[in-house]
């Protein structure tokens, strides 16, 4: 099958989706003749005009409170916010206003928009630049949260989240928009809810989340040789968690690592341990070990940044504490 | 923006049209008719009335729980407003919404059934009394309580309207401490940047809380905010119904021309304390002496008995047939049942 | 000793601090001739006058940003941020900025401001009034966050929070205002980042946050007579999280039920559930239970709001899945 | 907020001052003598050559990695106001801050380190380039790189600065996107709300990154939107670094006066595109060499020649010295160690 990039996957999905249904549009900073500050949305203003690939001022809240409203009268807003820490100031929009509304009415409401977002760890930007704090909106009931870590999903999650009734946040991973894989060229969905057992393996699974489900992936490969069979499962939304997946492969491998690039405290890894437990502990063998980032800021400085995140020796290293 | 140079000064002027004080002959020219004029009436004794009896409900009867914020002295707002939309406008609103939700048609015993948590409420209970103008089928289409944010909202459904080119106007309801949010900065700027089909509507109804607008809206007037985003600003008599409804038709046909967004600050007064259990001990008892002698249903009424447009006795027959009206949204209210716990999950996600 | 409640203890602490330090001073909404929403600081605005008990317009951001530009200057700024649900508005400030402030600066800066607020549910106040969403900010490095349970320790843990150097987010619980307890009448410190062990027991660990800490003595009492050793463990700061005196107890009762009133996905009770697993995981003899709300807004209705919310029954019947 | 009432428009009238091409016989007026005039534009070569070469480093050597935007072109604003402190100033600054850090008297190697993410510099390697104007007892007080977000936080500072009675002033940096946010419109509310001492300084360079200031802020000029908040606005040529130092003078005599905050919009032109990566492709070329002839340093330097104040060959000695000096602060960086890891956790928290 044809290759491209996340980036052009990413793309491809709101080309077609926005040739498909005329109450798609898009709206954000600099998004326009700039194509966004990671050239994602290069091309999209010549194909589909500025109704359509609207530019605004610096004002998160109301890009994502303006989707919220677009979408309450019928329209499917795909709203960019550029770096993930941006969008604590557009996240009472979000979480409080947007995620609540369909409850809050009961069930009068719907408010299908889409929140793209990327992080940025590991390009040195530095700690208001970098972040990546998932669990504020896994804990956000009526707010779906898909994170992809392939071209392939992340096209046809992106195309899953525009046609889902429910606000969706869709993070992206800045490091991943020039990996390539696989990618048809029709329109397709990744359902949202659904994890993807993205490697088999009988010895020990890792549960890896975005960025570091590519790492996973090369920890798993090179365990081969030492004869480790690992699994490896991406949840590939938060919310809906699709916790059967999950709890499936630790019953068979007996052993967990869970892995994210968010900070170890409080994060996404400590949901997919719970959810181990609570699932699967009759069958764990071995503690589940957590792979994160640290608790404190992401540094700027190039070589520290680099020693701070997670790579596929990090998680080599947790499995081997168990296996 | 038509700044006038003069030397090292920029001398700045912005007009901000003021309504108020109308001439009965206008009345005519704004199309409204004897029936109209009493529908309007009734809808705001219909507000009060229902005020009236909530405050009753918590405050001496403890029947109901959690926060209400009474609409109590502003009914020629929302009243104004919604009649000047006939129907063309989607409507935002705020934690003090009884009054929106019912002037956009809401039936009482909706919003009643909704303070009492019962599933017959117009949000099925779920939401109550900060949520009750939303029926997006009478375009009741949001309420928030949290305060400004809304606003931003609003502006959404302007675009929607633009982006489709529809011959209607979103509405957003707000007070003079929501002006003072980062929200409703860049809603306005993001509006008057699109050029959207929004009225603007502030009720300043001089506090937010304990806090007079006259401090903290540093610029002493909502209306003139308007300048920061090179939009018209409008202060009108926000007790004078007729006012209201002139100003809205004005901001509603300038939206409708394609000429974008417009403030309007309508003057009222917070009757009631912030929440029924506030007192407002915090404000002069002459003030609010003051501003009861605005009472903007005592004014119109006034005006209509005067006008010859209704007769003593239909007032009286009108304010009694309000009364059952709302005494039958109690009953039916508590008749209801609460919505049943496996609902909660239902409703999340769609 | 002296019993007095909650919201007196809050009231004490702010006055002695007050009173000791000129430095401290207090902001927030309506906090001065209104005494805050909830009273707690009534009668501070006549002791301290307007220049230390400074209301403000509805400006959550702009209230944190000043809180941080004065202590940035020296002072000790107390903001208070009415409802746990505006705090979002706010939370680019505390985290983005305030908690990464030491740590971008290479150390230079310190932020000692102290953000109290209080969450609701429990009084029929809505989906936007109500929520408690603490993993927010216990992810975010550099941030401490510190929830009393009792009036003893909302003083003392104010306390140490003014006199700390670093930001401080100082959740209290608005059902908890009037619960009384004894309170020295002199000022006192204590720690953050040490948890308390509430009641000792010996069968199982019920650790517990805020409000739920009440509810768990409660159902310890009502298993005593059942014969059941419960011992409640109060981790009293999620930020930083005393690891050591939760795991202690786990070790000691081999059993874990984690209980908090945040939504239950991606909340505290992970974070709580994941530090067992690391610290105790072989001392357990059972799977750990989470008891939280449930992954849905919180709806209205008293009594939907009501059967919503984690009580001692709950956490009764949670320990007798595992005893 | 004077409004004139003239029937039912209320006329509001805001004077914005502008201050322009100032006659040299100012200069004296100001306190400006030959050696403190040589220094300011010593100053903003610095910061030119600086920000040249980090362009160099970027782009043609790759030798830097992340973000980094040049303040190259507005030199004349950062010089201006950080001379006319007078160390009696606390700085709040932004993504765009090399050259804050720089006219606050941070050294070009403290700087340069920063970028080389060493230990050196000015935050240990921590911040990067979007966080170098922090030296607290330099009066650099902290630069965020969320945009908007240090606006608040220098209200803060003022409110620190009265509630002491201290006769210093806070100094908010920013651009023109920058006031399109939600924090900004709280922030500047806020300080006049508490009448604080504090200059708002916004560089207006025209551009957001491709968002034209001109579409963008909707009343056409920064300046205008002080009337939102009550308080004075001015429009200053920002390419004339001594329009700057004059008006930064005035707007820090009214806070210390306590007359509360200013406005004040710096005319300037991003020079280079929004980071050094960034080619600009969205803007019109004519525009650039239009500004270009603007220059603030070619204007300044010419200045400073006809009056005589310096000859050509001190100025070629100057440059050829800054020259030199940050060819040496790149030495220093090159040869200054990475901070050891352990260092992050002893910075997180105090
Ligand atoms: C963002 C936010 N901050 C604070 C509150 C608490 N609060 C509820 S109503 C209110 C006052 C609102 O004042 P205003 O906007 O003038 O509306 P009014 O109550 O006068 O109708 C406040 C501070 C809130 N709901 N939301
Ligand atoms: C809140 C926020 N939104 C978006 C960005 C991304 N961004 C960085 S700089 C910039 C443009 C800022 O424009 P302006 O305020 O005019 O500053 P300038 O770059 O012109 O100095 C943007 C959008 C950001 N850093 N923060
Ligand atoms: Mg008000
Ligand atoms: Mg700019």
């Amino acid at each position: 099958m044809r290759e491209i990039t996340y980036a052009e996957a990413i793309r491809e999905a709101l080309k077609q989706e926005m040739q498909r249904d005329p109450n798609v549009f898009l709206l954000g900073e600099d998004i326009g003749a700039y194509g966004g500050a990671f050239k994602v949305l290069k091309g999209m203003l010549d194909e589909f005009g500025p109704e359509r690939v609207r530019d605004t001022p610096i004002s998160e809240a109301a890009i994502v409170g303006a989707a919220i409203g677009a979408a309450l009268m019928g329209l499917r807003p795909v709203a960019e916010i550029m770096y993930m820490d941006f969008l604590p100031i557009a996240t009472e929009q979000l979480v409080v206003q947007a995620a609540k509304m369909s409850f809050t009415s009961g069930g009068k409401l719907r408010v299908p928009i889409v929140v793209r977002t990327q992080y940025s760890l590991g390009r040195a930007h530095a700690s208001q630049h970098s972040e990546f704090f998932p669990v504020w909106y896994m804990n956000a009931p009526g707010l779906k949260v898909a994170l992809p870590s392939t071209p392939y999903d992340a096209k046809g999650m992106l195309i899953s989240a525009i046609r889902d009734d429910n606000p969706v946040l869709f993070i992206e991973c800045g490091l991943l928009y020039r990996n390539k894989g696989s990618v048809p060229e029709e329109p397709y969905e990744v359902p949202l809810g659904s994890a993807d057992v993205k490697r088999e393996g009988e010895d020990v699974t890792v549960v890896a989340v975005s960025r570091v489900v590519v790492e996973a992936l090369k920890a798993a490969e090179e365990l081969q040789k030492e004869g480790i069979s690992v699994e490896v499962v991406d949840p590939r939304t938060l919310s809906p968690l699709d916790r059967k997946t999950i709890t499936d492969s630790v019953k068979k491998t007996g052993r967990a690592v869970v892995a994210a690039d968010d900070h170890k405290t409080g994060g996404v890894t400590a949901e997919l341990t719970a959810t181990i437990v609570e699932g699967a502990f009759d069958y764990l063998d071995a503690p589940i070990v957590r792979v994160a980032s640290p608790d404190v800021p992401i540094p700027f400085s190039p070589p520290l940044e680099k020693q701070y995140m997670v790579w596929s020796d990090d998680i080599v290293k947790a499995i081997k504490e168990i296996v | 923006m038509k700044p006038l140079r003069d030397g090292t000064l920029t001398k700045l002027e912005w007009e901000i049209e003021e309504i108020k004080g109308l001439d009965p002959s206008e009345i005519q020219k704004l199309g409204l008719d004897g029936s109209k004029l009493v529908k309007m009436l009734r809808k705001m004794i219909e507000i009060r009335t229902f005020e009236e009896k909530v405050e009753q409900l918590y405050v001496y009867k403890a029947a109901l729980q959690g926060a209400a914020h009474l609409y109590f002295g502003e009914e020629a707002i929302a009243v104004g407003v919604c009649f000047a939309l006939k129907g063309e406008g989607y409507v935002f609103s705020t934690h003090r919404g009884h009054g929106h939700a019912l002037a956009m048609g809401i039936s009482p015993k909706e919003v009643m059934a909704e303070l009492f948590g019962k599933v017959t409420g117009v949000c099925k209970g779920l939401g109550g009394s900060m949520h009750v103008c939303i029926d997006p089928e009478k375009g009741a289409m949001w309420a928030s309580a949290i305060v400004g944010s809304s606003v931003p909202i609003a502006v959404g459904a302007g675009l929607a309207l633009k982006y489709e080119g529809r011959p209607e106007v979103a509405v957003a309801f707000f007070s003079d401490g929501a002006t003072n949010t980062g929200a409703w900065h860049e809603a306005l700027n993001l509006a008057s940047f699109w050029k959207l089909p929004i009225v603007f509507a502030c009720e300043n109804n001089q506090y937010a809380i304990s806090m007079p607008a006259s401090k903290a809206v540093t610029c002493g007037r909502v209306a003139y905010r308007a300048v920061a985003y090179g939009i018209p600003g409008m202060i009108v008599d926000g007790n004078d119904v007729l006012s209201v409804y002139k100003a809205t038709i004005k901001a509603k046909e300038r939206a409708k021309r394609g000429e974008g967004p417009t403030l309007i600050e309508f003057l009222t007064y917070r009757m009631k304390g912030h929440g029924v259990y506030d007192k407002a001990e915090y404000r002069p008892r002459e003030e609010e002496e003051r501003w009861k002698k605005l009472d903007p249903i005592s004014r119109f009424s006034k005006l209509l008995l005067e006008l010859g447009v209704i007769s003593n006795e239909d007032l009286k027959r009108l304010e009694n047939e309000v009364k059952e009206e709302i005494e039958e949204a109690v009953e039916f209210s508590k008749k209801s049942d609460f919505p049943p716990f496996s609902m909660l999950e239902e409703v999340t996600f769609r």
